[in-house]
């Protein structure tokens, strides 16, 4: 297993050719200088008005905390300027095309944002009393019916926080079957593609599990021969976590007879749901034999990725694995009462337990379910044909003058090789260059199974004009990079800032702002 | 539809370019079995703006808000008063329609206030390092656990008995999975520091809660002593970030790892999430962390820049050695928080803790004129468990009857029979005099 | 009268110090590039998802419009992308320091906007039953009471659509005044300060009446002599528009004796109040003997400017003009209803009538109130103080480079002359550097009365450190203003786009999109 | 304060810098007399955001909104379903947060939707040429006339027996100020064509409105050749700018000059404002046109761009020759209208008129099965006015009781007496079949 590169610590070299005009401000026309909040004086200040507490008998005793908390206030016009500020400096699918492959990071419609901020939804509590809340209940019950309509499978676990998370709460319904079955001691092995997102293995282990690895086959699905040999002994076998379509942009051809052979061998079928974006409205993974499958609310169904979150990952799950289901579900009784179980102990049930707070993410159902019953069945259909469409266009525009790292047609992702790269230029370089062209580069070295891997996911709400304009740029570049144009090299040059040096960053971690000693401050700011 | 841009013109023309007849062609490799005539039927077709916001809003004015009459729910999550700024700076498209900073020269704008959201956390939980956030506090706790396991090589933790049930459930459920044996304490009003005497030499970790689930506050320094004396680690978690203020903060503590919620500082009550986990340790612990770290650097003009860094122990590149399986976090909540503690500032936030326990106290003094009410919290922050005379679950319907959500019965979150006559109160800067007294008239009119 | 140079044609020279690295996309990292949305291939499509209508039996007989209407739809991902890039390529108070002499381009508070959208206001229709809109009527008469309380006036007109429209009301109930006492034909000249803003003197002639400009004296104020030398004659005196503080940022010292001198002349005192900021608080007008005076909402009480608006200009009135303020006005009878007087035409009142559809500025209402509650009186006094004290700090650090254009302290906004700038270089071309260094530039050319005036509000919401930063910037660039550095000519270079080419906008107006025809089209783009 | 950023540390050292012991000395202008000792009295002091949050918020809930229940109110303004992103859009600090686009370098974004905005107009009413936006359809209305005093060098003006009554006060108020006569045919549903007898040699111009306040659409195109014959122009008038999509707009019927409210696309009702006045001429009236125009150019490097233009007509330029002295108008007004424009395209906005007319004809159909009611207008839109058995103004309150809001009495725009038992009603694409039913039944007990 080589290092992955995706964090390959760039070091870049100091470059001259800086376009002059430094200013006195340090702004430079609409792009504001913006330092951080503790360089401002603002200390021992507050930006938000409060009355003057009573302080009558206090019930905390002596207990007090004894260093004051010291973080500055800024005032309300400071902060709106420093977060609009700040911002400036981010990319965004507003701004523009952000095709990162496996991410699907399509439009976030602005309906969700505001349906999430209704009262009844954004201002009621998860302990409040069960019959305050039943439209929230309703909304969690009717999420749930979309959810299981679309993949086919008779039940959802909704609490789970994001698709890591997802994949948690799967591999934990099958750990808690095999305890049942009593043979959690034996059946440890779980076999992984190579080409599997770096949660899948991380929540294997712990899980409990042991990773057993499956080669990819040329045609960058699952080698079934290795799959076969792997299954050679099945008594140890706990399940297989697949990803379908799959990171290589790909639907697992073998899927069902991969599904036959892993439950034959007395395993369970996890499904990494992340790429459902390909087949929404069209494939439903209950017909592929899975047992069980997070859906990324926060990809497939829009809600917004926030810089990195909050996601949500409801999980699916089949006959075989419903019983094991984490607390709390909802229930709705024959009168129309929703119920939320939280405490199952009921003997039927032999659910593995809590494994979160509260109920999972309210917020991103809200959003969830406005994205649905904007789309209906229709739309979602189309949103899966869109997608996959859109990938195609782009590996059929790119493939003269970029290696496709498989033959034959994609799905919602296309995936290319470094195979047309000129010595002494790397993905990386190729990706820096497309930030000057206006666009956030594609997810770069994923799938390892793939040298220099650069994975391009659209999404459906591209529009072909975009697209054309993106080809052109990238087509560009490319040709660059086959000429071996060391230029590339200096990008981005049109970026808030230039290549940051990531291997210092991590020999001399700086993970919090430090108030500098006044006479070594001189010292840190020569060094 | 107002979401798909391709037009038929568009669909054609990208076919002919392709080479494709049907879009079908590309869905070659889907099993005869699972192929579909047309779109999933049992669900309705696409509808318009009006249509979806009508059904939303029906169901939403089905609930009844914090907003309506009085309000003392607490145990984890609190109606506390966000400023407008908040929401305008989380609506900016450049930090909504954004993702993880994989490519830092365009995506500073995250960094730079996710270094301000590392700084504020290590400073409120007074301890040396804080990562880019978690999902919320629970799985913050349970991720805690595991890496006090890491550290020590031990397979053994101790929660207190005035842990948040759901931590406690979240991190046995993790721990067990692992064959880490986890030891719970009974549960207690005021039993944080038995911790103390539960810890031995396999111990990886203690973890107490301050104020914990009763609202109770402890100084755990004592429990601190006792862990580092077996080379243990004590976990110092935490539901209330506002309580940080004026309370003991973990890393006075001697807390090795600090784990909570930061939900009440810049989000709402959402219903139970989107939360956002707050995450800090000892220095000497960092490279153990789970989650996505920010740390400065320099571009290649020697401008200051800020990067995800430390990554090697992340999933993405460590894989099945990840210290964490976490990819996705709490991105934007975490910004909320940060927006809201930087316009609070130390002052403000300790001015709001101020506010948070004159309420609290106000609702103590009033309710302990109630017959057959006793507070049993000794010592609390803004919230705090009293005995009922009657069973809690009954006084609670009484009191929703007479707009009064007079906050959670400990037997919603405890096995049953343990403590069935306990109502857990919170009171914040939301709490007027008048919701006080209607709460105490009530309770008057019920027992 | 020279013609004022506020819209003085720029015709920049082809300038070819571009720095290099064009893209092919036309983007350049975050600033993306965007056409017209006529330049889209979205003619005959929609972004809004509407029902089938059923087309029943029309009642429109066969009046139906001609020619379809023609305009692109664009989908909602690619509207929010073309108004957002829109968006990255203006200045805003939320990205830095906005000077705009008497704008007052204070922070907008985002509660505002909030309390604005309440459904209790936003959604209610002017003419429905006054019974159903009880709290929209109690907030404008609380917000009436607030502005009345602050000018300590008797009176107020909330209809004014912005400050302009106050002016016209002011006006208008003085020419009712002077009807209602039968010297409207007489009375026309209205006597108004050389310093004073062209909606004064365009307002006045509106009204019907003559316009006769006062000279401003040496130190910036009325000249007094000039004053009453022009009320030798007072039978044709209808009265003065006086701004105080004026448009030189100086408080009208004689104002207790001109408002005396235009009472005893038979005439009325008009005040414009557009720079009431730098006195909210501290000083009322009605103690100033003023006759009537808009106030800007989208000024002094931070309603946003919006781009041009929308703003709001409610005017109070003083007991002589208060009988004469146009309908409508809200009462509230004895047990506490409150009524709209929408058609007055009881004996006792002489309003002049309705001069707009509907009640006034609703939203901007909410937002002022919003604002006022907040700041409360102490906190609006602590407003006008700030405001007069930053306009001060920045004329004393800026005294030394640039030519301050009166001597003695400044009220809210600091003038300064072109006196000290070497020949060659003009007040534009410091306004073109400022926005280099990141800022948008002051207001210039105005007051007409300064040669190549720049008028700099800072207003109240700056922080010191902003100003300093400012300061530093504004100095660098005057050095070299007044060095005659002709490299001042060039700028801006860090803007979205040079300077532009005014006169030929003005020579050949292009005021809208038009298809291009095919054989001519390369024609016009060789042109 | 959390608006006001200086310290007291920040106050003293700028006084120190300016050589000036205390704020008061930068007051030493202000007459003895209007000096006051303190804070103003009679207001309260300042108050954080919840206090405030909660005043309003207790006053906004004392209105009853035009989605709580059925509503049918016009007259002017219209009930529409505004897109979320609309709101989006105009929420961008560098939208909200700038003002006129002086600077065009770092204003494009403003200039480029202001130039879009004029094309749509110009399309949407058939001219060549609009501007910038106005305050409202009322004064666009009068500035209307105006325009056609100076260009036809006339002081006399006509305006229809249809016109909106406050456009009518509005016009007359500023026409008689100048000294132009105002004559004012009387009220009545369908006399729109009567202007084309009330127009002569002296006439600046005739105002008509399609549709009338009453609803009713006509054809102008008579009025427009009598007008021209005199050498007079005609304003056409409307005030649902939805109802150009399927109705004859003004361009189509010889107007020279078009005026009308743009408050129905993208904006809110707000009680009465903030809306947006359209106003279009033909090309040759252009340099008469009140208000801002945007128009293009290329800058130095020759990259196209906008600019304000023209505005020598204007009054920061002309004062007292300028053609009118509107300088604030409504321009974030015009951004949302704008973007919900954009959204539509000619082929939404014709769907969404279809939806209105289909609305208003269910609506109409119902009533006129109620016995004593008696549909009015001939020929309409989406609002129609119609005859009550019994006076209006006590058919409307008994409605109301019933939770119906059925539209606008005559008699509150006209004078007493005129109109006593009509009512205006209107239907939107939100008007729901239960809606209309609703006021049918509720129609037929009170009748
Ligand atoms: C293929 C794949 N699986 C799993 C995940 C984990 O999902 P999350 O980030 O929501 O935890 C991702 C996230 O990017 C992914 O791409
Ligand atoms: C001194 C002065 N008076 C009047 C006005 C007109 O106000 P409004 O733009 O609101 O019509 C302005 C506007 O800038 C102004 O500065």
């Amino acid at each position: 297993m080589t290092m992955n590169n995706q964090g390959r610590p760039t070091s870049p070299t100091l470059v001259d050719n800086r376009p002059e005009g430094e200013t006195i401000s340090g702004s430079r026309g609409l792009l504001q200088a913006e330092p951080l909040i503790f360089e401002t004086d603002r200390w021992n200040q507050t930006g938000v008005d409060l009355p003057e507490p009573k302080r009558t008998r206090s019930r905390l005793g002596d207990l007090r905390r004894k260093a004051e908390v010291s973080l500055p206030g800024l005032s309300e016009p400071e902060t709106v300027r420093h977060y609009v500020r700040l911002s400036q400096r981010n990319y965004a699918i507003d701004l523009g095309f952000f095709p990162l492959g496996s991410c699907t990071m399509k439009h976030n419609p602005r309906l969700n944002e505001r349906m999430a901020r209704l009262p009844g939804f954004a201002d009621i509590h998860p302990l409040q009393p069960q019959s305050t809340v039943q439209g929230a209940l309703q909304l969690i019950d009717e999420l749930a019916g979309w959810l299981k309509t679309l993949t086919g499978m008779p039940a959802v676990a909704m609490s789970p926080k994001a698709g890591a998370h997802g994949e948690l709460c799967g591999m934990l319904a099958i750990r808690r079957a095999l305890e049942v079955r009593g043979e959690l001691a034996t059946r440890k092995r779980v076999l992984v593609p190579a080409s599997a997102h770096g949660t899948n293995p991380a929540t294997a282990i712990q899980c409990g599990f042991t990773v057993d690895e499956i080669e990819a086959a040329p045609d960058g699905r699952v080698d079934m021969d290795d799959l076969r040999q792997k299954l050679a002994v099945t008594d140890d076998i706990a399940g297989i976590m697949l990803t379908n379509p799959n990171t290589c942009g790909l639907f697992e051809r073998d899927i069902r007879e991969i599904a036959d052979l892993i439950h034959a061998a007395g395993g369970y079928f996890y499904c990494d749901g992340a790429n459902f974006n390909a087949i929404v409205g069209r494939v439903r993974p209950g017909d592929l034999g899975v047992d069980a499958m997070h859906i990324n609310l926060h990809k497939t169904f829009s809600t917004p990725h926030g810089g990195g979150g909050p996601g949500s990952g409801p999980t699916v799950l089949s006959d075989a694995l419903a019983p094991y289901a984490p607390v709390p579900f909802v229930e709705r009784d024959e009168d129309g009462q929703y119920q939320l179980i939280e405490d199952d102990r009921r003997e039927s049930r032999d659910s593995f337990g809590r494994m979160v707070a509260f109920h999972g993410q309210m917020g991103m159902f809200v959003r969830a379910l406005t994205y649905m019953l904007s789309h209906g069945a229709d739309g979602l259909k189309r949103v899966a044909e869109d997608s996959v469409l859109n990938a195609n266009y782009v590996q059929a525009r790119l493939k003269a003058v970029m290696t496709p790292a498989f033959d034959g047609y994609c799905m919602h992702e296309a995936l290319f090789s470094d195979a047309f790269v000129a010595d002494g230029i790397e993905t990386i370089d190729i990706a820096k260059a497309l930030i000057d062209e206006g666009y956030h580069p594609m997810t770069m070295y994923f799938p390892l199974v793939v040298h220099g891997a650069m994975l391009v996911e659209p999404t459906e709400t591209e529009s072909k004009a975009e697209l054309d304009r993106f080809c052109e740029a990238m087509a560009g570049i490319a040709r660059r990079a086959a000429e071996g144009d060391m230029s590339l090299k200096t990008a981005p040059v049109h970026a808030p800032l230039r290549r940051l040096d990531e291997t210092r960053a991590a020999r001399k971690p700086i993970l919090k702002w430090e108030r500098p000693e006044p006479e070594s401050e001189q010292l840190a700011a020569a060094e | 539809m107002r979401y798909l841009p391709l037009t038929e013109a568009d669909r054609a023309e990208m076919l002919a370019t392709i080479g494709a007849e049907r879009v079908d062609d590309f869905f070659g490799d889907v099993p005869e079995a699972a192929r579909l005539p047309g779109p999933i039927d049992g669900l309705p077709n696409h509808q318009g703006e009006l249509a979806v916001e009508r059904h939303l809003s029906n169901l939403g004015v089905r609930n009844r808000t914090a907003n309506e009459g009085r309000f003392f729910v607490g145990c984890g999550a609190y109606k506390h008063h966000v400023p407008a700024t908040v929401d305008h700076i989380i609506q900016r498209s450049e930090f909504l329609t954004t993702y993880t900073p994989y490519q830092p020269e365009i995506a500073q704008g995250t960094l730079h206030s996710l270094f301000e959201f590392q700084t504020q956390v290590a400073e409120l939980t007074a301890m040396d390092v804080a990562n880019a956030s978690m999902y919320d506090g629970s799985t913050s706790c349970a991720e805690a656990a595991l890496m006090a396991c890491r550290v020590t090589r031990r397979r053994k933790v101790v929660l207190s008995g005035g842990l948040h049930p759901h931590y406690a459930a979240a991190t046995r459920l993790l721990c067990e999975a692992q064959g880490i044996e986890v030891v719970s304490l009974p549960p207690a009003i005021d039993g944080e520091l038995d911790l103390a005497a539960a810890v031995d030499g396999d111990t990886a970790c203690v973890i107490g809660q301050s104020p914990n689930v009763f609202g109770t506050v402890t100084d755990l320094s004592p429990v601190a002593d006792a862990a580092h004396a077996q080379k243990a680690l004590l976990v110092s978690v935490f539901t209330e970030a506002v309580s940080l203020a004026m309370v003991p903060p973990p890393g006075e503590m001697g807390a090795d790892i600090a784990a909570g919620e930061g939900q009440s500082i810049g989000n709402s009550l959402n219903f139970g999430g989107p939360y956002v986990g707050l995450f800090a340790a000892s220095q000497k612990l960092m490279r153990q962390m789970p989650g996505r770290l920010c740390g400065e650097t320099v571009d290649a003009d020697g401008k200051r820049g800020f990067v995800l860094t430390l990554s090697t122990r992340e999933q993405h590149i460590r894989r099945d050695k990840a210290t964490s399986n976490i990819c996705t976090n709490s991105g934007l909540c975490a910004l909320a928080f940060t927006a809201h503690m930087t316009l609070l500032g130390g002052v403000g936030l300790k001015r709001l803790a101020e506010l948070n326990h004159d309420a609290a106290c106000a609702l103590a003094d009033a309710l302990e004129t109630v017959p057959g009410v006793e507070i049993l919290t000794p010592r609390f922050f803004n919230e705090f468990a009293f005995k009922t005379p009657v069973n809690a679950e009954a006084v609670l319907a009484m009191l929703e009857e007479r707009g009064v959500l007079g906050g959670v019965r400990a037997s919603r979150l405890l096995p049953a029979g343990t403590m069935d006559d306990v109502i857990i109160a919170a009171a914040t800067e939301c709490t007027t005099p008048d919701d006080i007294s209607a709460y105490a008239d009530a309770l008057k009119e019920i027992v």
